[in-house]
């Protein structure tokens, strides 16, 4: 089953790296919006593959879907530059950018490895020892969402109470954007058209 | 199926990593047949359905009672020019009917059509459902803007306001179930619903414990909220054809339009379906044992035979109930004009939204009880 | 990239000449904000034949099949109002069982009309099946048509000073065996249509049409009833034998695109109660009676009840050839399904119209558009353009 | 990896992509192919399009998109509610009940605010 496992995960990340470089490197932002769908995918293989199938669906439902759908309206809403091809420029500004960007990685990676390394050290999701034969029979059988139910409702009960404040807050949020575009309307002339 | 494909590999000598990663590819086949059967029946019984609701005769010319009618419109569809104007954006035009297309046939893969012939049992398979049937509305907003042209990004864009407005009832209904079996599993769920309310020779009939009974109201949502999902009248806003001409796939035609036409009857079966896993008891007999399996029970004493025909038995009952559901829809298309723009997104966020939650307190607080009586 | 974005707001779509709903060849060229209506240009002209310019090179007779063209969902209508204006240049007296079989034949028309509109409307409203039966109800009455024309669309049935032919035998029983089973069909789309919750939310406050618009636009027909405004030349300027016939003008009072529904459904109710009280007025009675009685009295009289003039088909033969009204110019109007039609005469003393003039209501229904629909929703445009009952042939003539 | 099921769904999606292109390819190669300027045109109608089709659209649809990710959020953390709602009982229901009301609270201020009424 390693084996199977091992293929599985490079081609998903290799899939996953692909899409991801061409949000960033395709000409066209439509373009971008369809490869985030297929990296956000990707995503959901990676979390699969370590046992978090709710996470992983979950993955799809927000953010292949929801959000997608917001970028796509965003673009929409943009008007005319779906339509632009959008080039890197290879301005100064862009190396700078770049230099930044890389500090950034590096600093994420070196935090990543270290807290993966202490996590492991700490709790035994990480360890390399084998779980127990009935969390195996239960993850087989009933997945992740029961157990991350259960958690949800004893030990995070006010993170998930105060997650719902978040909601309303966005909500409320959404709304008053909307609203005030509305009202700042300007009643646009009606123009005169020429017959072709 | 599984285990025989495993060892006929084995006695040809080819190792079982071979075998079990070859494996899915039974499974696609009969879920592709499957699909591609489901959809030639589909179109031809709606055509016949709407022309005997119409005082008319319906398609009689091809093979007998019109049988062969959609086969015949599928080959035609196949040999038909591909016609892509010069302004659309070839690339996401030739890839949006595939975004489409492509979910819907994974989750026939997720239904259980019978106790065994569940190709991807999930045990999230319900959550996963949804998440891909909203793939599609992706999908559709890419064809209306890749098509350029106007009326199939105005029906793009309704389409998707709509789906994703219908989407937040559908699942909040969905809740309601998920509260009732306390799985997400589809094969669970069904089985959740055997068995009855009590001992009685009439009362442990299946029927009494289907979940259409204490989520009644969760199941009208649903049932309109997948008719606007798979957007049939009167929810058919995204290709209105006195509108918008033909909506989001004005500007497709040959094979391309064929697999949105696909996509759009396959997904109508599949909701049926879905309908019928969820509330009315899956391929469950309404009655407490299966009849076939009464019936024979005294005259073949072959554990096995009558085995399959349990599984026979089975899948006629969900074939049955799906097919009647199916009716019903093209009863409401036969019935109704189809509702305005905004009426339709009110209908759904004020109307359809609020009910779905007062199903799922319902529903939440009927469980808390019947687990407290039940101990 | 602000001022472009601003700029981009609006769309501008044609709807139209090929467009499912706008009723034939209408061309709508409309600037719209995501799906609201911001301004309308109906762009006409489509179907132009030059109906008004064929007349001035032909004479009276070769003119006359070409009227039928004017719309043909009311053939009869226009037939009639050509027919009623060159009848009173030239003087011509019209038997009153012509004129009792034109009644019959354009009231039935008048039901065809609205059949093909209710159809029209709900299709566009997205139900499907209303017009399924109301085309079986309209076939009955195109096959009467067929049997006393041996036409379906173009009649060519009326003629200068009366109709070419009488009833076939059996002809009216056949009617009035439909005039019963008419009623209990109307109840059917009534059950299907009138009291459904969407059509009703559709339909509803939907394009008001306000009195002083439709005075302004000089709106006719059931488009202005519906706003209740009680204009029906039926009434108030009896033409053929209306005054004879003891009928009603349905009013509504909203004006919006439920009334108009309503004023046409009760219309074709109406329209059912007349044709029965004609038949049965209807001098000479049946063909097979009256063919009977004329032969065997064969008085010749005047005003003999059964071969007088009274029960004659057309009042006087004329001889197309040198058929000249003399000068003077005539205007006739008609209530048609759609509203008023009216057709204006010239005679210069020829055999040939001087000049031929049409007046059309829909022509008025299509200026009004464009003010029922601005700042309405797009799907507003079926409900506000169906119930206006455009035609478009009638339109561009 | 120890949930199973999900191997055949990744090759279900592999397959299903490849079945509908497999649809495409066939009828490509069956196909005429007899193209010319006017079937090129775009369908407007009949009409030569004016303006551009990719306008700038409403905020409207904007804000839908928002609430349906909102509620998308809400729906996907009740589905681990839901699951283990028979194991948490009472206090479970009450905590879903608070969740569930703060954001109806949200709905009825968009409601109010006529934030849902589709212009």
């Amino acid at each position: 089953m390693d084996i199977i496992y091992n293929l599985f995960f490079y081609a998903i990340a290799f899939v996953l790296v692909i899409a991801a470089l061409s949000v960033v490197f395709l000409p066209r932002i439509v373009y971008s919006a369809v490869s985030m769908i297929l990296a956000f995918i990707s995503v959901a293989g990676i979390f699969v593959l370590l046992n978090a199938d709710f996470v992983a669906i979950s993955q799809i439902m927000i953010y292949a879907v929801g959000i997608t759908i917001i970028m796509i309206f965003a673009i929409m809403l943009t008007g005319r530059v779906s339509e632009k091809k959008l080039w890197i420029a290879f301005a100064p500004r862009t190396l700078f950018a770049f230099a930044i960007a890389g500090v950034f990685f590096v600093t994420i990676l070196f935090t990543v490895t270290n807290g993966f390394k202490s996590l492991a050290r700490e709790s035994s999701i990480f360890s390399t020892t084998l779980p127990s034969i009935e969390t195996i029979e239960t993850l087989q059988t009933q997945g992740t969402t029961g157990i991350i139910g259960k958690a949800l409702f004893t030990k995070y009960v006010l993170p998930f109470e105060i997650l719902s404040l978040l909601l309303l807050a966005a909500i409320l949020g959404a709304v008053v954007m909307a609203k005030k575009d509305r009202d700042n309307l300007i009643n646009p002339t009606t123009r005169l058209i020429e017959e072709d | 199926m599984h285990d025989i494909y495993i060892e006929i590999f084995n006695k040809l000598g080819i190792p079982t990593v071979l075998a079990e990663i070859t494996w899915p590819v039974i499974p696609f086949i009969f879920v592709a047949i499957l699909l591609i059967l489901v959809v030639i029946f589909l179109v031809l019984m709606e055509r016949k359905v709407l022309a005997w609701l119409t005082v008319r005769k319906g398609p009689n010319r091809v093979g007998p009672f019109g049988f062969f009618q959609t086969i015949a419109d599928a080959i035609k569809l196949l040999c038909k020019e591909d016609i892509m104007s010069k302004d659309t954006n070839k690339i996401l035009f030739t890839l949006a009917p595939m975004i489409v297309f492509a979910p819907i046939m994974i989750i026939y893969g997720l239904m259980p059509f019978t106790e065994k012939f569940v190709a991807i049992n999930l045990a999230a398979g319900l959550f996963l459902v949804f998440a891909l049937s909203s793939i599609t509305t992706v999908g559709i907003v890419l064809a209306g803007w890749a098509s350029n042209n106007k009326y199939s990004l105005l029906g793009g864009m309704r389409s998707a306001a709509q789906a994703i407005s219908y989407e937040i009832p559908l699942v909040i209904a969905v809740l309601s179930i998920a509260v009732l079996a306390g799985t997400l599993n589809l094969s669970d769920i069904v089985i959740a619903q055997a068995g009855g309310f009590s001992d009685g020779a009439f009362f442990s009939w299946n029927v009494f414990s289907w979940n259409i009974i204490p989520a009644f109201i969760g199941f009208v949502v649903f049932f309109i909220c997948s008719i606007a999902e798979v957007n049939r009248i009167p929810f058919d806003l995204p290709e209105a054809e006195s509108e918008l001409v033909s909506g989001y796939n004005t500007e497709y035609s040959g094979m391309k339009f064929a697999l949105f036409f696909l996509a759009e009857y396959a997904a109508m079966f599949i909701m049926s379906v879905l309908i019928v896993t969820l509330f009315l008891g899956g391929y469950l007999s309404p009655f407490s044992d299966y009849l076939s399996v009464t019936l024979f029970q005294n005259i073949i004493h072959n554990q096995n035979i009558l085995y399959i025909f349990m599984h026979i038995e089975q899948g006629f009952w969900l074939i049955a109930k799906t097919y009647f559901v199916i009716f019903i829809i093209i009863w409401i298309r036969a019935t109704l004009p189809r509702l305005r723009a905004d009426q339709l997104m009110s209908f759904a966020w004020k109307f359809l939204l609020p009910l779905s939650l007062v199903n799922l307190t319902i529903v939440a607080v009927f469980k808390y009880f019947s687990t407290l009586m039940n101990g | 990239m602000a001022l472009e974005s601003t700029l981009n707001k609006e769309m501008i779509i044609n709807v139209g000449p090929q467009h499912p709903s706008t009723h034939g060849v209408l061309r709508l060229v409309m600037t719209l904000e995501g799906e609201i209506i911001k301004d309308t240009k109906p762009v006409i002209g489509y179907l132009h034949r030059g109906l008004e310019k064929l007349a001035e090179s032909r004479n009276y007779f070769q003119y006359l099949p070409m009227v039928d063209r004017v719309d043909y969902l009311s053939s009869f209508f226009c037939s009639a109002a050509f027919c009623y204006a060159v009848e009173s240049i030239a003087g011509l007296k019209v038997p009153k069982r012509a004129e009792y079989i034109r009644l019959i034949t354009m009231e039935f028309n008048r039901i065809t009309s609205h059949l093909m509109w209710l159809t029209a409307f709900l299709l566009d409203l997205g139900a499907t099946t209303p017009m399924f039966y109301a085309f079986r109800e309209r076939e009955d009455i195109v096959k009467l048509f067929e049997e006393l024309t041996g036409q379906r669309m173009m009649y060519n049935f009326y003629t200068f000073g009366g109709v070419k032919k009488d009833l076939p035998e059996g002809w009216m029983t056949k009617a009035v065996d439909l005039c019963k089973s008419m009623p209990k069909m109307f109840d059917e789309y009534e059950a299907i249509i009138t009291k459904n919750p969407i059509f009703m939310e559709r339909t509803k406050g939907v394009g008001v049409l306000t009195q002083k618009m439709a005075a302004d636009y000089a709106i006719t027909g059931a488009n202005i009833r519906g706003s209740g405004i009680d204009f029906d030349l039926r009434k108030t300027n009896p033409y053929s034998v209306y005054d004879e016939i003891d009928f009603k003008t349905h009013l509504a009072e909203n004006g919006d695109s439920y009334d108009r529904y309503m004023v046409r459904i009760a219309e074709m109710r109406e329209s059912v109660k007349i044709i029965e009280q004609a038949l049965k007025q209807i001098p000479g009675g049946t063909p097979e009676r009256l063919k009977v009685k004329s032969v065997n009295c064969g008085c010749k009289k005047e005003d003999c009840e059964f071969c007088g003039f009274d029960v004659q088909l057309v009042g006087k033969k004329l001889n197309a050839a040198v058929f000249k009204p003399p000068v003077g110019e005539v205007i006739s109007m008609i209530e048609a399904p759609r509203g008023v039609i009216t057709c204006y005469v010239v005679s210069d003393g020829t055999n040939k119209p001087y000049r031929v003039k049409w007046r059309t209501p829909s022509f008025s229904s299509v200026q009004l558009l464009p003010e029922l629909i601005k700042g309405k929703n797009y799907s507003d445009l079926m409900p506000i353009f169906g119930s206006l009952d455009v035609v478009l042939p009638e339109v561009d003539r | 990896m120890y949930i199973s099921g999900y191997g055949i769904l990744i090759a279900f999606i592999l397959f299903s992509f490849a079945f509908a292109a497999a649809a495409l390819i066939m009828s490509f190669l069956v196909q005429p192919k007899a193209p010319g300027i006017n079937k090129e045109k775009t369908y407007e109608c009949g009409m030569k399009p004016f303006g551009d089709s990719r306008i700038q659209f409403d905020l409207k649809y904007y804000l839908y998109a928002l609430l349906f990710l909102i509620f998308d959020i809400e729906a996907v953390f009740l589905f681990p509610w839901a699951v283990s709602y028979n194991k948490l009982g009472l206090f479970a229901l009450v905590e879903a009940l608070i969740f569930i009301g703060i954001l109806v609270v949200g709905l009825v201020y968009a409601w109010k605010k006529d934030a849902l009424k589709w212009q």
